[in-house]
């Protein structure tokens, strides 16, 4: 290994030893350690970092890093019926074509004139989001989806000063804890589901909710896949209480559902990962939130708004605004904490629409229709085997029910990825009341050889004795 | 370009992608696809999206693209407190690769070692980086990260039985706003420090903040001033023994690495953005992470899952009681986790220290140059000494001059190719400032011509202010004159309420 | 941006990445390099690249990029015999993918039946749209294809003992270039038609041009004038009567997939460009692929090897005792026979006709705008009715009212956003020509903006034409006023050479 | 399937019926047929095209292709030793990252102003690979090495009219067969090699050398692999009858081995792909070729020239130049045919350079000259097997000969395939001479291990009885 004080890194020009004399002499100082004398030695590091590297040369890196990486399993090897919240839709070759252009990938908060075109991208995000849930105010994506909830709620709360929100008993157990963590100020109240349906037992919500109830939130399809079709009975209801009516979509589910907009929806939201981005082992969520134009809900948004402008020229200009409602301007007296959220994300949703138009949107919504019937179907028909809900619609996910077969969902799923199958999600632990069910996906992604594959595993597997056997080699 | 709004585009019946169509098989199984849908949930009404044929899509983008400054397309010295450094073109590769890309947060951990073990193993490299114990990366930026740290203090109050006690908490005005915004979401009163000539607040001030209210104490060190508060010891002395915590907002490391880190300043918790200093790329404002870390005592309160090692898998543990729960689904954006992995290893310690360094290096240069050359440029507070990895400059002088403030300075430096730069947080405590962070990625040239673009500028302020004032006159558009609105009915994020407001179709 | 020469960006000391080092223990082995190198073939003198940080050479390149005006960027209808058409996305995925790029061109055929699957299945592909019984990808592009076509006739006479005899070629002036030069460098004399205000040949200049010396026809149809010459199976019947054989120069083939084919008119040789009507990109020139497809009766002299398929397995076989060698090394550039192979299924014998039709469509509805609309323009030939995919224009109108030419006509479009635009090969037979070739790729939109852009020019022209002829005014540089040399010693196509014409160090 | 009249093609944007109607009507036809009557019924195809597709989704297209080229095994997968004409180098990101710019790998011919950059790129091209060779005059990049070798031949033939090329013995048979197919007007005489040393045999050269040589062409470092140290006497002798002196260099040489500028090279030429760009099967091949800045080399030259100009306001522009020289400008009249080459490899081994400098292109020289004479010599211990051509240095590549251990090349490497190792081109067939011997090609992509691992395996298939048998599974 060559002596530290020969290195030149790549990334740091000015590691030259005779540059950075030029530059100490300029100053007037002999040493770069002179320019931070202002650190009491107390507080200084004693000794080097025991870290490992350094690995300086590319192709010794790419060996490294690859060799780990190499030890996953993607869902190009392995066939996934995952989803509960992060799900393998398509991803057009033009999105990633476009998020990987060094411009948009290294871009950051410039603004009007410098970023002109990253502005403007943002802007048909919230446009293209506006049109495809019908709301006129959208805000720049946040973290994902249980963040879009929490404020979403947290914004109800700020419209009517209530403390109380409900949210459905057919929820994700991570989304419930987000907002325990969010809206820990808040009650959280569970309304029942219709054990035939999954959809909300809307006498359990009359019977809870008050004059106290900030909002009733809903997702729909809901965490299981079935369609709530009581929107607007629901919202009825919400309304007659003041309440405000908050509604998580799949956006990937609108060119065929209805947008809540339709049925009374205040505040929707949802998680943005479906349109144009990869799931990256989680990392692609992104949240959406849009709300009506009305001053109540645009003022208690905590995002970022681009909104356009129009110069003597007639050029259109994109600039934030409203800012005293974000901490950047207003620190403690803003509305809630804003960061850097997913702006990547949001430009990708962006081209990701205008790939699809609402011919696209149709098609992508009417495939996964078709495909995830099947799938319940021919999963339906296997001896011992049961379908949940069945009473109710189903998009893309759906609970299959393993009781009935002595085996537990764990063994199933753990014979399935000797097949190279991600079975579906055990939701054994979270919904005890289900027994032994999982939550299947199907996507456009899913082929129907895929769906027929699984279903002939399960019953081989569902036939087997020795199923049980230990680990996964 | 002069490029239209994507919808203005749309050709009615064109397309940009085609989906397999459904099997002859389920449509005679299911007939028409209104069969699976609930009647009154079919959509009546289409989504107004735009209708492009593919490339007509992709073109719109790419010349959007080329309307935006990124970082490796300029000198993005300007945005202080942001680190905009070198994004290796290589850890791309990695991200993408779809061993990465096309994991599912869910599957089997049997299928998952390689990025478990990237998780596991960057824990262990933060470990050493900041002397804490134990850190998440479920945080999805640096905001997210300090509420976190509030929801710990929370937690850990209240555990104790101090909740409804300790309600306060104590950050300095200099520090980044979401120093108080987050523990202000998380429910605290906020109290803020005012520095004093020094930079830095009065260790007096600090005495007479604290009380038995007192929850924790958020504070930067360096701030964006670029001046290390060598009294931080103290400072934090005082809050522990006032039975609050102390919490570290280390997300622009970069002048530090390998020269001050937390543990010797006795911080309880603090967090990193590791789209800053540790390389991962901005992306257009996200997604990031927020790399969150503890003292063994808080570790318990971390959200779950976390990864653990048992000695031969990597794997989840979600066996978390104390958990202050769950901030975002799944494990946090482990890209940039793996971003930060591949930049870290490829520094070594001797290569962070570099960064450090040469940081410091470059940004006192760039200060001697511009205090030499640039006239109406000052340097207030502290005693005009050396700075670290920031400065926060001033053009008050330059304003009173020439009546040129520093919003002009921020369009006309457009016209040479520059980025926007970075004012300062509010409030704004220097008036007319300017933060520029000439971190290790620009080489002397590099910082030669940023000086030198500063310098021209001020000369063009007192030969031709106009110029100035009406730039940009080179950018994509020209000034608009009135962009401010302060009534939310003038507001236009969507093309919809545009083409209401014009009374178009 | 004004960006230097990366010559000039050099600061001595800097690199852009780093090697392995080298183990001790092979240093020790073999002790210094110096011993492993013949001493006078040590190299003295280092060579006098660059030396930069890795961003500072991607930034650099990232600019010039950016002034560059690809068709993914721009309305590229001007570029006519080019066929500027989308190369689509997804086929640079599998392009990079590393079962593709990192593949070596001699591993053992077990290892490459996927690409070489592709190669035999493009084939068949290749052989019904032609009607052609063989085809080679191995040129390197068009001007390849018709070197090889040139080397298989010569090679066909020769083993009919007619070497000596056939040594003539026939084109016609306004095929492409090519079709002179390559059979001029195979050893040919080239004879060369001329056209008739029908825009082609007359059958009497055809039948006095052909001899028992002529070795091959050279033919392309439709020409770049868009012109169909109905009589070409006459002339190809003229010439085989004769003894020659004839080649269809198909590199443009855009407007007439799935309408006419090579083997309709007889012919015995052809060649397409892959990176023209099949869609692959055309890569700043090169690299690209001329796929030469021959009958049943010479595929015998197809460069070797070829992909052929045992039932089993795909192998490439060497045995090809009559061929005419080796044009370039190994099997031709496969990237681009994925692509194509890609875009062909992708678009089935539907969407190919559907490409021929609507690439004609939009080129009669260009031409009608541009006549109805633009002053000055005309298009000579023909009887004035429809053209196929392209047309040759005139605006020799232009210039005698207004002095502008269409040189400064081709600087002023790119002040508009255009990509300069083809005029015509040489010799131009027709004054102040244009041929634009909007293919299949463009909407009515743009095709509409670009008639516009024309129209716009030409009421310049006749207003205002020192604007004309003084643009561009906005392209990435000014106009060079001499920028034609004649002189070798002028030439500088290396820095080297600038710095010491200039006395530069 | 539905009917072809209501497709939209995402990639034919005028497919839409209603817009294909708007603009019959504009031109005044009913239909598109009636535009292309030109066209005989008996040049008409009859019927539909019988191809395979269309596969019109993404997603279906992706699957389908993937499927195929799945089959494939990379040299990330397997271990290469293979070269001979195409090397594994390591790629640096940044190459990859330039080249995959849609702005450059979408242009063409565009010139000076509308594509400053990409013509600023290609006088780069030329301006460093002129300091690496160390010559003035560069021309845009070839088809690949071979056609650069042609091209060399021809000037020579052109500027002295002379019509013998002199070729060394050692040398790639498809290279041969490259210059018999496009000097075919040409004679070939080949020059012994010295039988210890691999080297030009000096004394062959001066009996076959005579004043009708055009050139003498040399390869350097040769085919398989040995470093030529009598540049200079070969120069002397060539120039000394009149001939032009032609060596063909592999350019990630030359941050160790002398330019062949240094010890008389007229014309330099030799195949780039080595510098940063992807193998892909043999698609990445360039060619490269320079001269001196003479006036008979220049005009000789088929390749553009993209030569600087000044502007009044400095600025730099960059232009076709001596275009009567090529096939363009004057058809037949031109010195050789020139069509569409390599422009985007050009561009990409600019960056290559750009990335390494002069460092850089020493230091991968130098790990290369180590490993390879490491592997040399571990292979050279075992028992059984010997390294020709001992006498003379080494470059990249070296020959392993298997006589004595009574196995051919073929099946050595059938086995080693089975240890996913890629074995070193058989020489057999082609160098009848040399016996069972394999061409082994290191490089810095080969680590320190692969190479003891491909010794070790050399040496257990040495000792294994039955490796004869059959085929490869």
């Amino acid at each position: 290994m060559e002596k530290r004080d020969n290195v030149v890194y790549p990334y740091i020009p000015n590691s030259v030893s005779k540059i950075k004399e030029e530059m100490l002499k300029e100053i007037g100082v002999e040493k770069v350690e002179e320019l931070y004398q202002s650190i009491p030695k107390h507080l200084r590091v004693k000794g080097k970092l025991n870290i490992p590297g350094p690995i300086l040369s590319e192709i010794e890196l790419k060996h490294h890093v690859e060799g780990i990486i190499n030890q996953n399993k993607s869902c190009d090897e392995y066939v996934n019926f995952l989803g509960a919240g992060c799900y393998n839709h398509y991803v057009p070759a033009v999105c990633d074509e476009i998020n990987g252009r060094s411009e948009f990938l290294t871009a950051y908060c410039g603004d009007t004139y410098s970023d002109h075109g990253k502005c403007q991208a943002i802007f048909e995000y919230t446009s293209l989001i506006g049109e495809l849930l019908e709301m006129d105010v959208v805000g720049l994506a946040t973290y994902d989806g249980g963040q879009a909830a929490n404020t979403s709620i947290r914004m109800a709360h700020r419209i009517n000063g209530r403390k109380e929100v409900l949210i459905p008993e057919i929820i994700d157990k991570d989304i419930v804890n987000q907002i325990k963590e969010y809206c820990d100020f808040m009650e959280i109240k569970k309304i029942k589901a219709n054990k035939a349906t999954g959809q909300l037992d809307l006498d359990d919500l009359k019977d809870k909710i008050s004059e106290k109830t900030a909002c009733v939130y809903i997702e729909n399809p809901n965490f299981l896949g079935c369609i709530e079709e009581q929107g607007e009975k629901i919202s009825e209801i919400a309304h007659s209480y003041g309440a405000e009516f908050v509604v998580s979509v799949d956006p990937i589910s609108l060119g065929v559902l209805e947008t809540p907009a339709v049925y009374g929806g205040d505040i929707i939201c949802g998680e943005l990962q479906a349109l144009g981005i990869h799931m990256g082992y989680g990392s692609g969520l992104g949240g959406i939130i849009a709300s009506k134009d009305e001053e109540k809900y645009i003022m208690n948004f905590p995002n970022h708004f681009y909104s356009l402008y129009e110069n003597e020229k007639g050029e259109f200009g994109f600039s934030r605004s409203l800012n005293q409602r974000t901490s950047y301007h207003s620190r403690e007296e803003a509305v809630e904490f804003l960061g850097t959220n997913v702006g990547l994300w949001a430009i990708t949703a962006a081209v990701y629409l205008s790939l699809l138009g609402p011919q696209g949107m149709y098609e992508v919504g009417r495939n996964i229709l078709y495909k995830s019937n099947y799938a319940k179907k021919v999963l339906g028909e296997i001896k011992g085997v049961e379908i949940l809900y069945q009473e109710s619609k189903s998009f893309k996910e759906f609970v299959v029910n393993f009781d009935r077969t002595g085996k537990t969902v764990e063994e199933i799923n753990r014979q399935l990825l000797k097949e190279k199958i991600f079975g579906g999600y055990d939701l054994s632990k979270d919904f005890t009341d289900l027994g032994q069910s999982a939550l299947y996906c199907v996507t456009e992604t899913t082929r129907k050889e895929d769906i027929e594959n699984l279903a002939k595993a399960v019953e081989r597997i569902l036939l087997s004795k020795d199923s049980k056997g230990g680990k996964n080699e | 370009w002069q490029e239209p709004i994507i919808l203005e585009l749309s050709e009615e019946g064109q397309r940009g992608i085609v989906f397999p169509d459904v099997e002859e098989e389920l449509k005679d199984l299911f007939g028409e696809v209104d069969n699976l849908i609930p009647s009154n949930m079919k959509r009546k009404k289409k989504p107004d999206l735009p209708e492009l044929g593919q490339q007509q899509v992709l073109r719109h983008y790419l010349r959007l693209s080329q309307e935006t400054l990124g970082q490796d397309l300029t000198i993005d010295i300007g945005l202080g407190t942001c680190t905009m450094k070198y994004s290796p073109k290589i850890h791309e590769q990695f991200v993408r690769n779809p061993k990465i890309a096309k994991m599912h947060p869910l599957q089997d951990i049997d299928t998952a070692q390689g990025i478990l073990k990237i998780m596991y193993d960057f824990e262990q490299i933060m470990k050493e980086i900041s002397g804490m114990d134990a850190f998440s990366f479920q945080p999805g930026g640096g905001g997210m990260a300090i509420y976190s740290n509030a929801s710990i203090i929370k937690k850990y109050h209240e555990d104790r039985g101090e909740g409804d006690q300790r309600t306060e908490v104590i950050t300095t005005v200099l520090s980044h706003p979401l120093n108080a915004a987050a523990p202000k979401t998380k429910g605290f009163k906020v109290i803020n420090l005012m520095p004093t000539e020094s930079g830095y607040p009065d260790i007096e001030d600090v005495k007479a903040a604290v009380s038995e209210k007192t929850a924790g104490f958020f504070i930067t060190n360096p701030e964006d001033t670029g001046i290390f508060n060598p009294l931080v010891k103290e400072f934090i002395d005082i809050v522990h023994q006032a039975g609050g915590l102390c919490v570290y907002d280390m997300a622009d490391y970069n002048g530090l690495f390998g020269i001050a880190r937390a543990k010797e300043a006795g911080i309880d918790l603090c967090h990193f953005n590791l789209h800053k200093a540790f390389s991962s790329p901005h992306g257009s404002m996200g997604p990031c992470c927020g790399a969150q870390g503890v003292t063994k005592e808080l570790e318990k309160y971390l959200p779950y899952p976390r990864v653990d090692f048992d000695g031969e898998k990597y794997y989840l543990n979600y066996d978390r009681p104390h958990s202050i729960g769950k901030l975002r689904k799944f494990y946090g954006v482990v890209a940039v986790v793996l971003r930060a992995y591949a930049w870290t290893i490829t520094m070594g310690a001797d290569g962070l220290k570099e960064v450090a360094e040469t940081s410091i290096l470059n940004n006192n240069y760039l200060m001697h140059r511009l205090l030499k050359e640039a006239k109406g440029i000052s340097v207030p507070w502290g005693d005009g000494g050396h700075r670290l990895e920031q400065v926060r400059y001033s053009f008050e002088k330059l304003r009173e001059d020439t009546g040129v403030t520093i919003d002009d300075i921020d369009r006309r430096v457009v016209d040479y190719g520059l980025q926007t730069f970075f004012q300062s947080h509010h409030p704004m405590l220097i008036p007319q400032p300017f933060t520029p962070e000439p971190n290790e990625s620009y080489s002397k040239r590099e910082l030669d011509e940023y000086a030198d673009i500063f310098v021209k500028i001020s000369e063009e302020a007192y030969e031709n202010p106009e110029i100035v004032k009406t730039a940009p006159h080179n950018g994509p558009i020209s000034k608009i004159e009135d962009e401010i609105i302060v009534d939310p009915k003038d507001l236009i994020v969507t093309w919809r309420v545009y083409k209401r407001k014009k009374g178009l179709k």
